[in-house]
């Protein structure tokens, strides 16, 4: 073991705080830093996931105090597979944005990268954080880096998107401290284990009132439907890597606390009914919604949305295969959608609206990031042999095992949709003519390398599943091992 | 044997007799002899039992009537469907306008002597020429037939350029293709 | 190394580096092509043998590659005519934007067509259906007409079929737990009914979709003729035949068990009826070549679907026969198309006239294809259709034999439409220029019709590999006799020997050609087409008489109560209708931060509300 | 008499405190001025935060730090996490607070108007 | 007797018996409406006359290749016809190289001919010829389905495919066909309207509507081949009636009898009988024939 989980807290938060120091001395640092941060990290995480995938968690106690009463970090399976999933993408976000534009003032820059630290943290920190309350603190850490994210570009429409989604995300904290206040009446404890083993404990008015409380504050993050008003808007507007680290990063912390909640907190079965119900509901009206858009990037957002839906979906199924189908779906998700934004505000960057249309015929100036565009494309609609196809596959084998044929049918039905929209901008991108009004903008060698990665990536897990279904096997075994979390939490010295 | 003259001549009666008992006739209805026509074919006077009958287009046909005045409008097309005509192929000048000219002997658009421009084999004279005449008139082209006389057509090749140069005089925008053997 | 693996190493590997090859020069990129095309091939027939397999683990899923005799039949076709099209097409697109792009999605697609026939496993058979459809999709939009209507709806089309295949697949897969083909047709009996009732369908999708069986065939017409006709003669040639090749197994070995499979048989054959003839009459109608071929493609694999869904011996011969003849002409008359559209720029009926003289060769090609098409004796197509009869009636399926004559012989019209729209006719002098295309597009289109001529004089050669391939399927041996040379037996003893028949008429042929050659050699003369017998008029050079405009309007208007609904008009209707209710959902997002705080608040009290019910 | 004064106290602490989040709700989904939501939504935490300090209150209690009688009789401790919590929620609703006004500012800038029905240029 | 040369000789002397036959009863059948309309008429060797008088066309002109291979097409198809269809019911003579005669090999080469003309016509770049040309072609669509309805009712009821089984069949049973499945016979004579091609459905060459249509380039030794093919398939085409319906026949004598008697019925027919247009003309088979040819059908089916 090379390093403590604390670490991947601690060490982004203060490169946030020590950027506009070291800015003040070398200025390229702002730039650097944080790479250098996320590249340790990265290893760090690696290096603790190969140690975990042998020796099982590690749960790491801050203060020194032993849970129930202090606050724990737990890097397991599952959770340090999104941790390494984070880290890795916060890398691939940084260095595409390294230089974004090609002369990017010294002040934003030294925001922006503040920010993005800030916001790995706050995600990351959801994802390790073994304690409700410390869950609630790096939720707020997230959203309001992600607010400010949001708001970075000086036009109007970002702030009006930051607004929205700081009027939801205020909602938002406002029913987990409800939530928190409930159980914590009623259990005492604020520690994610002790609520588990005790959750039997609770009445179950008090138990259904925490659980409502608390999907919706976290369904508000994770973009359930019909929470997730903000996020097109926040999509839309924030700058394209922030759009990637939003689906790849914010989200995926969401979706981890809520299904966390949901697996180990609480013992509730009509919860799952409800994460299949909404997810449904989620992934219909997304990608209904997605297929007249107008905006690039507010296209992608909706089908980030409806991917998100159907993630629920499968962890609403309840089951190990499930479980396993979600996670793929969320590495999936988290790879390919960052490329699709990645690649797609290249392909936009300088219209001014960021319309489809604007895209018409672009291919044959911006060939690399056209074909990633496109790549991202097909392996987002499942088509094999990218990576997507393992995913949607498995989920739907996950629904046929748990014998729900309508489910089956309508994800597929959904997928058509999804493949209208998807190659909608496939044919205008390569087989239509070229507006002359639009110019283009080449990506820099940073974006490239960025974008090429994970094109990489959705190409070798889609020819090479086995590259991650290892590791998904036993984060989805993780998690259903509600009484190993417990108890590796709880009999800790 | 082919060159045989003996033999030649026996082919060329059989050939004769078949072509003169089997008349194929584009009516060329140019005048108002056109009308004198369907009673040839129909049943009082019935031409197809001489053979006589109507072909439909000028490949097929062997006899070209032009049946009264010829306007110099009407003469190119005439000759251009005398021309796409296969051999062997004759041609009945049919009432008096195609003689001299008859009643519009001083009309400007007419022409008057049709066996300037094509190679005339039988007249009928008449104004019109009842269907008898008409009878008549074919028999008489049976009987030249029969003789290896009607050879209009052989007349027409030999003195092609005297018939080109009165066609010419009559119709000034000559866009039709020269006519190759 | 395992020569499977080579083989779609080399083509994966291949395809990759000729797409990239474009910097090299056209000439290397060509060869490159080629090489991808041929070498796996010539691996593949060499070194892969009937009844190899090889078994590995993908994600934990087994998968196990194979091929047996039935594949091997099918791979004649992608193969064989993949190659021929090869060629044809390094011809075709000389000086073609994105060529590179182009032998990317066709070897792909070949690769992937390769790959279909060598799966023994559900799951590689579906990823290489897919690889299938977006190679090809590419292809259909590749000319970036019209992409947004007819490329949407192809996918639109294939998806569909792809996942009602999947929703098959996963469903076949929680009931067998294996992806393997064996244990879905050894388990299939075993299934409840409402599963051996939904499976065969979602299957028949599936393979319906990209066979153009009726209600799912609308996406044919336009993908066909939007295509470059490089790839479109694989597309409507070899890609079409994978659904027949998919139908074929679901009939042979799943509804063959259950008493159900009578039920589908019927549908699905008389679905292939309908598809024939109005596959036909719409083929009629059009004017412009790739539609009317694209037309016919859908009605000759009606034919296909209907010789295949019956099912008996020889039903199932004549469908696979039909299904290889229709891969040779139609993938030339394709190429006939592409080599004209690419000599004079447009490929509609009304444009181009009197070709014959300017593209000898290639209106040879297209001649004898559109023989073989028609089914007129000497030809190969001849033979399909033959059995195609034999087996209809034999089977008792006698009103099926009137619609499936009804539609070859309203074939007839479509097939003279092609030859004389764009050969026959006048000779237009706007078309005085046309030469005839390159050797490289026109030895590939006359070899292919030659093939039609070998395969209707001896065509015991394909059909011995067919025997082989249905005896894999389960077919017995007992009808051993019936494929066992170029004779052919129907089943109520009719001989007919072809051999002599095709001597006879050739020869009577020839001596009546002769004989209306030489008689009178001397005093026959050749004349221009303006020179026709036309009321003594001379038509001028600019005045075209060619009848090319409403050619079968008498026909079109005693039919056109048949044709006055069309399928494709009510999926429009209602893609319309799904746009519009879409562009209402989507109202759902106001864009007021204050009714989103409401929904919330909403959500929460309608959770409140009803908790007990959703958690109790 | 003082037992129910105490109850009613409680209950009137608790019901102050949904009385404030309803106030704060009204205001953040009901009026249309921004400044008025964002007061409402700061509003709603203060509800919030009374609501889990009101919580953490034991009857008779006292603080949990060097407070009379907090060494004899440690049961009259009232519990200091809510209190805790609540402490870093006010901080968190100071900071969002803060973003929110800014966010405000530069809405009005781009919009000359503080209406939300007007500032709707994202929207389907 | 299995001799090629002496299979060869019965071709000729087949084609030859065709040829004569056919003439006649073409002369015949202008005799006939002649008499109709109260002429004398043409002789009855009238067309042996225009024959000869075709075949002595010294010139000949030719708008291409295909030109050529149209009456030849035409032809290949009539004599392969006549060669297919069993001329007489003894097994013994003018048994050419027919294969059993199968029917749906009939049929196919039936229409090879016409469409082999089609192209020569198509060549030539006549208007009139292409219409003409569309004009059959859609007819042919209308008069095969009763046509091949009948023909499958015969198929069903006797489970067979083959003229000569067909044939074996009315000679063992002493029934003629036309009494055994008498739908059938009524469709396919409907048909035989159509296939003859006499008003009212000489849609095709229709004299002074399309000037002689398909034929309207070819004059000379065209016309002659194609005079020749149609005189022959009109026999070979009575002939099948005769051995689909009537029973045959043993010699010569009856088969002209028998042949003449169908013969009547599409020239009567068309004597009084105006032009239809092409749409009218398949919607008339596509009524009272097709009609027939379903019921024709569901009797062979259930009785």
């Amino acid at each position: 073991m090379v390093g403590t989980p604390v670490l991947f807290v601690a060490i982004p938060l203060l490169a946030a705080f020590l950027i506009p120091l070291f800015g003040m001395i070398w200025k390229e640092s702002v730039r650097v830093i944080p790479g250098i941060v996320l590249a340790y990290l990265l290893v760090l995480a690696i290096n603790l996931m190969n140690y975990v995938m042998v020796n099982g968690p590690i749960v790491e106690v801050i203060a020194g105090w032993a849970p129930p009463l202090g606050i724990n970090l737990v890097f397991s399976a599952f959770s340090g597979f999104l941790v390494t999933l984070m880290v890795f993408l916060g890398l691939i976000v940084w260095m595409y944005s390294y230089r974004f534009k090609r002369n990017v003032d010294f002040e934003p820059a030294k925001k922006y990268f503040l920010l993005l630290m800030m916001l790995i943290t706050g995600s990351v920190g959801m994802v390790l954080t073994g304690d409700i309350f410390n869950l609630f603190v790096f939720i707020e850490i997230t959203s309001i880096s992600a607010y400010a994210l949001t708001a970075f570009y000086t036009g109007r429409d970002s702030a009006e998107a930051s607004f929205k989604y700081l009027m939801l995300g205020s909602l938002a904290s406002a029913f987990l401290l409800i939530a928190i206040m409930i159980i914590y009446s009623q259990l005492g404890t604020l520690n994610m284990a002790d609520i588990g083993s005790k959750m039997h404990l609770m009445k179950p008015a008090y138990k259904i009132m925490a659980i409502i409380f608390l999907f919706t504050a976290l369904g508000i993050e994770a973009e359930i439907f019909p929470l997730n008003g903000w996020a097109p808007d926040a999509y839309a507007e924030a700058p394209g890597p922030v759009g990637a680290a939003f689906a790849g990063i914010v989200v995926k912390a969401a979706i981890y606390a809520s299904i966390r909640i949901i697996y180990t907190l609480f013992d509730l079965s009509g919860a799952y009914d409800l994460l299949i119900v909404i997810g449904m509901i989620t992934l219909i009206v997304a990608e209904t919604a997605a297929i007249r858009q107008e905006k690039l990037k507010r296209m992608l957002a909706y089908s980030s949305i409806g991917q998100m839906g159907l993630v629920m979906v499968a962890f609403g199924m309840g089951t190990e295969e499930g479980v396993f189908a979600a996670l793929f779906l969320m590495f999936n998700h988290a790879i390919i959608k960052s490329l699709l934004f990645l690649s797609g505000s290249y392909l936009v960057y300088n219209s001014k609206d960021k319309l489809i249309k604007e895209v018409n015929g672009i291919g044959k100036f911006l060939p690399i990031t056209s074909f990633l565009f496109v790549l991202g494309s097909f392996a987002i609609v499942g088509l094999p042999p990218f990576a997507g196809f393992w995913s949607k596959l498995s989920v739907l084998t996950a629904a046929a095992d748990s014998n729900m044929l309508l489910i089956i049918a309508l994800v597929l039905i959904v997928s058509i949709i999804e493949v209208v929209y998807y190659m909608r901008v496939v044919n205008r991108i390569y087989f239509f003519k070229k507006d002359e009004s639009v110019s283009t903008q080449r990506p820099t060698l940073n974006a490239l390398i960025a974008m090429i990665t994970l094109g990489a990536i959705v190409l070798i897990v889609g020819f090479y599943p086995d590259a991650v279904t290892g590791f998904l096997h036993r984060a989805s075994a993780d998690l259903m091992d509600k009484a190993g979390y417990i108890n590796d939490v709880l009999t800790l010295n | 044997m082919i060159n045989d003259k003996n033999s030649q001549k026996i082919v060329d009666f059989i050939q004769n007799w078949a072509r003169k008992h089997s008349i194929w006739v584009l009516a060329y209805g140019t005048g108002c002899g056109a009308i004198e026509i369907p009673p040839t074919m129909t049943s009082r006077y019935d031409a197809e039992r001489l053979g006589v009958r109507g072909a439909a287009t000028p490949r097929q046909a062997d006899v070209l009537l032009i049946t009264g005045y010829l306007t110099t409008k009407t003469l190119k097309r005439v000759i251009r469907v005398y021309e796409q005509m296969q051999d062997p192929k004759y041609v009945i000048g049919f009432g008096s306008c195609t003689i001299n000219g008859g009643m519009y002997y001083d009309s400007y658009n007419t022409i008057k002597v049709l066996d300037k421009y094509l190679p005339v084999d039988v007249y009928i004279n008449g104004c019109m020429p009842r269907p008898e005449a008409v009878l008549s008139g074919f028999a008489k082209l049976q009987e030249l037939i029969a003789q290896g006389k009607a050879n209009g057509a052989q007349k027409y090749k030999d003195n092609l350029d005297w018939y080109r140069e009165n066609q010419k005089k009559i119709i000034p925008n000559w866009v039709m293709p020269e006519y190759n053997w | 190394m395992e020569t499977i693996f080579l083989i779609f190493i080399l083509f994966l590997g291949g395809a990759i580096v000729t797409w990239m090859a474009g910097k090299l020069g056209n000439i290397v990129q060509d060869i490159l092509f080629l090489a991808t095309i041929l070498v796996p091939s010539y691996l593949f027939y060499t070194n892969v043998a009937t009844g190899y397999a090889i078994d590995f683990n993908v994600g934990g899923i087994e998968l196990s590659w194979g091929i047996n005799a039935f594949g091997w039949l099918f791979s004649l076709i992608v193969l064989g005519l993949g190659a021929f099209a090869a060629f044809y097409a390094v011809s075709f697109m000389k000086g073609k934007e994105r060529r590179g792009a182009f032998y990317l999605n066709f070897i792909l697609s070949i690769m992937a067509m390769l790959g279909i026939l060598m799966s023994q496993d559900l799951i590689s058979f579906f990823i290489f259906w897919e690889i299938m459809t977006w190679s090809s999709y590419i292809m259909v939009v590749y000319n970036g007409n019209d992409v947004q209507r007819i490329g949407i709806k192809y996918f639109v089309f294939s998806a569909i079929g792809a996942y009602a295949m999947l929703m098959a697949i996963v469903l076949i897969k929680s009931m067998t737990g294996s992806f393997m083909i064996e244990s879905l047709i050894s388990s299939y009996t075993s299934f409840s009914y409402d599963m051996q009732i939904l499976i065969p369908v979602l299957l028949l999708t599936g393979f319906g979709v990209k066979a153009a069986i009726m209600p799912l065939h609308v996406w044919a017409p336009g993908a066909y003729s939007n295509a470059p006709m490089a790839y479109t003669s694989i597309f409507s040639g070899s890609l079409s035949k994978m659904g027949i090749y998919g139908m074929v197994i679901v009939f042979t070995t799943m509804l063959s068990y259950v008493p159900e499979g009578v039920w589908f048989r019927g549908v699905v054959a008389w679905l292939g009826g309908f598809t024939a003839v109005f596959g036909t009459l719409w083929a009629i109608k059009q004017d412009d070549a790739k539609k009317l071929l694209a037309y016919s493609s859908v009605a000759q694999l009606g034919y296909i679907i209907v010789g295949v869904a019956i099912g008996t011996p020889l039903a199932m011969m004549a469908g696979l026969f039909l299904a290889v003849m229709h891969a040779i002409f139609k993938g030339t008359l394709f190429m006939v198309v592409g080599a004209i559209e690419r000599q004079t720029g447009t490929s509609n009926f009304t444009e181009v006239t009197g070709l014959i003289r300017k593209m000898p060769w290639t209106f040879v090609a297209a001649l004898m294809s559109i023989i073989a098409l028609a089914g007129i004796p000497p030809l190969g197509g001849f033979v399909g259709k033959w059995m195609l009869y034999e087996s209809l009636i034999t089977s008792d399926h006698y009103l099926l034999v009137i619609v499936i004559f009804f539609s070859s012989t309203a074939a007839f019209l479509y097939c003279y439409k092609f030859l004389f729209g764009f050969f026959l006719g006048q000779e237009e002098e706007e078309w005085a220029h046309v030469k005839e295309a390159p050797a490289l597009m026109v030895v590939p289109m006359v070899i292919l019709a030659g093939l039609t001529f070998l395969l209707g004089t001896y065509p015991g050669i394909i059909l011995k590999p067919i025997a082989n391939g249905m005896q894999t399927l389960g077919y017995g041996m007992t009808q051993g006799q019936l494929w066992d040379t170029s004779i052919i037996l129907n089943e109520w003893g009719n001989q007919v020997v072809l051999q002599p028949i095709l001597y006879a008429i050739l020869g009577i042929f020839v001596f009546f050609v002769i004989f209306v050659t030489i008689k009178g050699y001397k005093n026959t003369r050749y004349v221009t087409t303006k020179d026709i017998s036309s009321s003594g008029e001379v038509p001028l050079a600019h005045e075209n008489l060619t009848f090319s405009q409403g050619f079968f309007q008498p026909f079109l208007r005693a039919v056109e109560p048949a044709m006055r609904r069309q399928i494709d008009k009510y999926y429009t209707a209602i893609a319309n209708g799904l746009e519009s209710l879409f562009d209402f959902t989507r109202r759902i997002y106001t864009g007021n931060g204050q009714t989103y705080a409401i929904f919330v608040i909403v959500f929460v009290v309608i959770l409140l509300i009803f908790k007990n019910s959703i958690f109790g | 008499m003082e037992d129910t004064l105490f109850k009613i106290l409680d209950y009137g602490v608790y019901g102050t405190a949904v009385l404030v989040i309803l106030i704060g709700l009204y205001g953040a989904l009901v009026k249309r001025s921004l400044l008025k939501i964002v007061i409402g939504l700061s509003i709603i935490d203060s509800g919030i935060n009374l609501l889990l300090v009101a919580i953490g209150y034991l009857k008779g209690g006292t603080a949990p730090i060097f407070s009379p009688g907090y060494l004899d009789n440690p049961k009259i401790m009232v519990d200091p996490i809510p209190q805790a919590l609540v402490l870093t929620a006010i901080v968190i609703g100071f900071g969002v607070t803060a973003v929110a006004l800014a966010l405000v500012i530069r809405l009005y800038r781009h919009h000359g108007t503080l209406h939300i029905d007007e500032i709707r240029n994202l929207k389907w | 007797m299995d001799s090629i040369w002496f299979k060869l000789l019965g071709v000729v002397v087949s084609f030859i018996v065709a040829f004569t036959v056919g003439m006649t009863y073409m002369g015949l059948s202008r005799k006939i409406t002649a008499r109709v309309q109260n002429r004398k008429g043409p002789p009855f060797y009238q067309n042996f006359i225009d024959a000869m008088k075709l075949g002595s066309k010294t010139s000949a002109i030719h708008h291409g290749v295909m030109q050529h291979f149209g009456p030849a097409f035409l032809m290949v198809s009539s004599v392969m016809s006549l060669m297919i269809i069993p001329v007489l019911n003894n097994g013994m003579w003018f048994s050419n190289l027919n294969f059993h005669g199968d029917l749906i090999f009939l049929l196919y080469i039936m229409v090879f001919g016409p469409l082999g003309m089609a192209l020569g016509a198509g060549q030539t770049g006549n208007p009139n010829s292409a219409i003409g040309v569309t004009r059959g072609l859609s007819q042919m669509v209308g008069f095969e389905i009763p046509w091949v309805m009948a023909l499958v009712a015969l198929m069903i009821q006797y489970h067979t495919t083959s003229i000569v089984d067909l044939m074996n069949i009315q000679v063992e049973s002493g029934t003629w066909l036309i009494f055994s499945s008498p739908f059938a016979f009524i469709a396919a004579v409907l048909a035989m309207l159509g296939m003859f091609r006499y008003s009212p459905f000489d849609i095709v060459g229709a004299p002074t509507e399309l000037a002689s249509g398909p034929m309207s380039e070819n004059g000379g030794k065209y016309l002659f081949t194609m005079m020749s093919s149609a005189s022959v398939f009109a026999f070979a085409k009575l002939t099948l009636y005769v051995d689909l319906f009537l029973g045959g026949a043993s010699n010569l004598i009856e088969l002209l009898i028998k042949t003449f008697v169908i013969y009547m019925i599409p020239v009567l027919y068309g004597v009084v009988s105006p032009r239809y247009r092409t749409e009218q003309s398949i919607r008339y088979f596509w009524g009272w024939p097709t009609f027939f040819g379903l019921l024709a059908i569901l009797y062979a089916v259930f009785f």
